[in-house]
């Protein structure tokens, strides 16, 4: 007889699918404060505990608090607050633009809105972002201006890109924000190069690379990390942990197993587990981070607990393979509610103020797009075709002046 | 018998398969509880349980290796890569391994695996959601590659790439996925309903590897396609008037190299048309292919109809996609040239 | 004035060129048994300390001593250590032949012979492992015809593989040992693979793959890593250490900032770090992991700490890029003097026996190679051409057999 | 002027380009304090200092991504991957972002790096040290590749490569690293000593991509070629007997098309040679393109001569690699035919 232990293959499953009961017990949540901050200098043999913390600043009564939280001007505050809710205006309303066949495709950041606004503010102008297409709100915070990128979002005439990428793959040099495309993943090794390029040129700008939670498993994830470790690049890498990928749960990219921060202690590498709905936590572990990379200690990873409030994109249905109900359920709220309420608590915001705001942006937001609805919208306006013939060399050899020619341009 | 488009003669082969051979597996991004983004494997983890139809990591690179890897224990593993655009991460495994497993090995491990994905344009995509990369798949020395344009064929092809011992990358035109694509992009949608390849059997059956379809029998010109292509080509010929023969290759390996030239032989002239850019794509092996067998019966030049050979461009889909336009254009001159 | 801090790239380097002084005080080495042995289902928190200690079993007196020691069969360890001084004289002899002109290329495994060796015995015939080519020792401790490696290594008409693989790539799937290839890392995530496929049919087979510690940079590796935490993959997933890649030290892959062992705490795999000239300590973690597998706990990644005593391949000189006296100031010792002097301490072995073993071995190689040479060594003796169109598919198509006859053939 | 071999010439080219340019810097496996496995490297980091050129991690996609970063911030990145067949890993990098960036960023953002990479067969390196693989990167449009044939062409054409704003693919026929090799394997080796193009200029000079050589002229028969088959088809010419011309293509992209044209209107033959394997090499493309070109001046088929159809086997490396005598047979069978 065979008294061996059958095998069984495990398949991770959520704790949640349509019908049941939302839970997120299993994200373990410590009180605002209670992670501690290291010297930025500290060993790494002392830095192990950070990745199963988590840093939080603000806590249940908007209150900043613990080692995280430092003095911050409300005035920074305010425009970290404007830029979420602007960010959430904008996709919002791109979102309905899609519904109206405006433009061919929109994603939305919702819920995770203080991760791409509070690190464009807290990094230099001529830092570098390596971004994915969560993180709008980077070229929101940085004043990029709004009609550009739905002019990008319909593809017409006046699109900074030509018409030549999907809608929301933007590239901003000038605003620190790096060509995105469709691909996942395969621009994160490129914030470690281009870090390590400011490294070898003895200059001090520093880069900053975004991967989603369920993109870690890419090979470019691993490589990237281990560039940036060997060579102490002066890079963040910052993993958005916003809980799905897709239709797929974290625990398929191995939450099951241990937090995305952690992976940093396999390379030697700090890693912070960050409350990524809370603006000023964002802000506390980049300036953290940044100041490590400005004076060579190297690279720090950065796991942003946070959640996708939306669906993946307007191609996707959540209700399809998550509780219709969940997001409310999410324990670390919304970014948006969490700095407001802060703001209030300081007395340097009021519930009319914002409402004020919300409006003023929502009309901004209006604006813009009647300047880009005037262009056109998708299959209303485009550029000339020429443009498609462009660029794919720095000069157009003869394959494509031949096939211009044959398109009869 | 019943009617189906694509994505449910798919689903059936799928479920066919599972049914039949518990040594079958299915996994991917989001191929499970949800079913894929294109539903292709919907309810298929309901139905069999959840080993048999799962979800995977983020890693296209780590799906095609732990493939291979069940492979060679002794299972038939069936992957879907959610984007053709994105197999390129796992290339080297395709090429250097899954490829090249049972030649170096004297035939003592082998990849018997077959890789699905969504490919091709007509979808406003973009860069990388419409790409077609077969001929990077064809040049390699040991993969087969695939592309059917029908929903009977899609099952029957599906389930003899399946049943295949050799590896292969089964690419399905998303854009046939709903209905017959003719390229008349501005003309109201057609669905599969009605449309004689339609009518797809329930339960196994298979649709061998290397036999091209000959679809519309002409006199005059041979027109060479695959995948939305050949709905193009029949549009095209249609329109011209041009009393064309239309072959649907249906696998570009093994590629079905007697009916080509059988039929070339016939007309004298020949048109390539396929979605990828132009230069270095299938059609150049395709044209060196029936000008070495068929010289002496060429009356004109073989002509190309492709992509341009730039990058999948956004907002000029339809200036990019070789249309009819550009077929009966081909057509034309190799009549008249 | 700019008072910030000037970046600067960082290259790591050697501690020794050649010319100078070589030195491993960088490697951490505790002593033997001073690392705890966790019960093979301790929580992965509690074994978070285990990649920065080392599984040793024999001390500096060749007494095996601490918590992952165990009473060995000495007939077991005399089978080991025959089949670790079989692989060395196989080596030599193979590298000589290389020499003679009799193949196109050669690699040793000096110094690391009781990784493949020991593990090879310490799981079960119809386990699997996915090698690297410095694990030549797991067939021959398994008996694989040695004849059969040279026939290989000769591309000759009796070459199992027909003359279509590069020497040493060997392919052999009754002995567990799976098809290789030039590239490294590549079939890492095979093992995962295969291993998966073993739990999917609630088999009892276990698999194990093999990586160099250079080769971990790949993306493979993190893949690996990455399916076989999420589906708790029955593998066992080994890094052999042996500091050196070609003429790259392991601080390029690393090994500046942390241990290779410490990579599994990412992934929340428990990491073992051992001691991989200590044939006792390789047997130990191996079980450790092996029973782990087996009863659905999952993979463990172990780091085997060694030294390549040799240069890279018969294409490569070490002198040119380290001292050449570094191989002697390795702390670890020399596997096989290490487990011969433990069987000497437990009164199993003396020098004598272990002269006449080694001169029977010699013999028997001798003998292998006779056979082999009068088949014919590189040049000499070929397969039928006819191989070179076998076997791309299963069935050949038009091509090959139209191709084949164009050849001549 | 001195006498160098290709090593020596792909060696001063870096050190010119290192001199020169400070944002010029070289990585990859094994490059650094070693000078790399055929030592091209060699001297470079002691003489310019251990951050301009240095050792990288086993990481081919690692080292593509971060030299993508490093041209991004405006750096000229030389990377050298240890050979072609590993440049697989590295394929989705070169491809999807490389290829891309400069197109999709709208001129934002370009990847000016040059990828190093020995190729080819003829050493006995069996299937994963012997590879051939310039069609796939053919085939992308917004890659361009260089093959040089002898050590002038070799140090011109790589500092005219790391110059280019646009990534290049520059593959190096390992075969020919120290000297001419014809395809006799048989016979003496010969090294570069007193061949003309081993004079080598000290310093900067370039040859331009895009333009070939015409390497011998000839009245019957173009033959095309590039790298290692320069010197294969050169030796078949000579012992055929038959007046061909040679064309070096030095750059497949881009591609001399004008001057292939102009032989091929010439001579009306045209021969096609490559190390690849013929199904969906490169040699497809060039034969549709002369038979677009050139139809009404073809006499007779045009030939490819190419590896087979197999992974590239240790053994049978004579039997396999395309050597004179398959190239005189089909350049009689293309002037009898
Ligand atoms: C290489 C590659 N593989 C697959 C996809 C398809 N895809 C697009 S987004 C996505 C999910 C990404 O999830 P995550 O990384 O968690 O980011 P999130 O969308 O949650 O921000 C997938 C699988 C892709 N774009 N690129
Ligand atoms: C994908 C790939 N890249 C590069 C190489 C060239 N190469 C062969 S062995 C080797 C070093 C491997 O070092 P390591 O992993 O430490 O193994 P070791 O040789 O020390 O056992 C390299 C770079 C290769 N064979 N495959
Ligand atoms: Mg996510
Ligand atoms: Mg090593």
């Amino acid at each position: 007889m065979d008294d061996r232990v059958e095998l069984s293959l495990h398949i991770p499953e959520p704790f949640a699918r349509p019908g049941e009961t939302p839970t997120f017990d299993h994200v373990d949540i410590p009180a605002a404060g209670a992670t501690r901050r290291p010297a930025v200098d500290a060993a790494e043999v002392d830095m192990r505990d950070l990745p199963y913390g988590m840093v939080r600043v603000l806590d249940a009564d908007g209150r900043a608090v613990g080692p995280w939280a430092s003095q911050m001007d409300p005035e920074f505050l305010r425009r970290g607050l404007r830029a979420m809710v602007q960010t959430r205006v904008f996709e919002d309303r791109m979102f309905r633009a899609h519904r109206q066949g405006k433009t061919s495709f929109f994603m939305k950041s919702t819920g995770e809105e203080a991760i791409g606004v509070a690190q464009s503010m807290t990094l230099a102008a001529d830092d570098m972002c390596f971004p994915t297409y969560r993180v709008q709100g980077w070229l929101i915070a940085r004043g990029y201006p709004i009609v550009d990128m739905i002019n990008q979002i319909y593809s017409n005439a006046s699109d900074p890109l030509k018409g030549r990428q999907l809608p929301i793959l933007y590239s901003a040099r000038e605003y620190g924000f790096y060509s995105l495309s469709g691909n996942v993943g395969s621009r994160f090794g490129h914030a470690v190069g281009w870090a390590m390029a400011s490294a070898y040129m003895k200059d001090h700008r520093i880069a900053l690379g975004y991967i989603g939670e369920g993109t870690t498993a890419e090979g470019d994830f691993h490589e990237a990390l281990t560039f940036a470790a060997v060579y102490r690049a002066p890079v963040i890498l910052a993993v958005t942990n916003n809980q799905w990928a897709i239709s797929t749960f974290s625990g398929i990219a191995g939450a099951e197993q241990t937090t995305f921060a952690a992976r940093a202690i396999g390379y030697g590498l700090p890693g912070l587990r960050v409350d990524g709905n809370d603006f000023l936590a964002v802000v506390a572990a980049t300036e953290w981070a940044a100041t490590r990379a400005r004076t060579n200690l190297g690279a720090t990873l950065i796991e942003f607990v946070t959640y996708r409030v939306s669906g993946h994109s307007t191609s996707d249905d959540p209700t399809k393979y998550r509780p219709s109900d969940e997001p409310v359920h999410w324990p670390l709220g919304d970014p948006v509610e969490r700095l407001k309420q802060h703001l209030i608590a300081l007395g340097e915001w009021s519930d009319e103020r914002h409402e004020q705001m919300q409006a003023e942006l929502t009309e901004a937001v209006r604006t813009a797009q009647r300047e880009a609805d005037a262009v056109g919208a998708l299959g209303q306006s485009k550029p000339s075709a020429r443009e498609m013939f462009e660029g794919v060399f720095k000069e157009p050899d003869w394959r494509v002046i031949e096939q211009r020619r044959e398109f009869g341009i | 018998m019943a009617q189906m488009n694509m994505i449910q003669a798919l689903n059936s082969a799928l479920d066919a398969v599972l049914a039949d051979d518990p040594k079958t597996l299915i996994f991917g991004e989001d191929v499970g509880y949800f079913g894929g983004v294109f539903r292709v494997t919907d309810g298929l983890q309901a139905k069999h349980g959840l080993t048999r139809c799962f979800d995977a990591p983020i890693s296209e690179g780590g799906i095609i290796a732990t493939a291979i890897g069940m492979g060679a224990y002794g299972l038939r593993p069936v992957v879907e890569i959610q984007f053709a655009d994105y197999i390129l991460p796992a290339f080297d495994q395709l090429v250097s391994e899954a490829a090249r497993l049972r030649y170096r090995s004297n035939g003592e491990f082998w990849a018997p695996i077959t890789v699905r994905s969504p490919y091709g344009g007509g979808i406003f995509g973009g860069q990388t959601h419409s790409q077609s990369p077969e001929a990077i798949f064809a040049h390699i020395t040991g993969l087969k590659t695939v592309i059917p344009s029908n929903p009977y064929d899609a099952k029957g092809l599906l389930i003899a790439s399946i049943l295949e011992d050799d590896p292969v990358i089964f690419l399905e035109p998303k854009r046939l996925y709903n209905g017959p694509f003719d390229g008349h992009h501005d003309r109201k949608l057609r669905t599969w309903a009605g449309h004689a390849s339609a009518e797809v059997p329930e339960g196994l059956y298979t649709v061998p590897l290397g036999k091209a379809a000959i679809v519309r029998e002409g006199a005059d010109v041979t027109l060479l396609a695959y995948g939305t292509m050949v709905h193009v080509g029949l549009a095209a010929i249609e329109e011209s008037g041009i009393d064309a023969e239309l072959i649907d290759l249906r696998s570009i390996v093994p590629l079905d190299i007697d009916a080509i030239t059988a039929s070339v032989t016939k007309t004298g002239r020949c048109v390539i048309l396929h979605e990828a850019s132009r230069f270095g794509g299938f059609g150049g092996e395709l044209s060196a292919l029936v000008q070495e067998r068929c010289f002496y019966c060429l009356k004109n030049p073989i002509e190309r109809v492709a992509g341009w050979d730039t990058p999948y461009p956004h907002a000029f889909e339809w200036d990019y996609f070789p249309g009819p336009a550009r077929v009966i254009a081909a057509l034309r001159r190799t009549m008249e040239a």
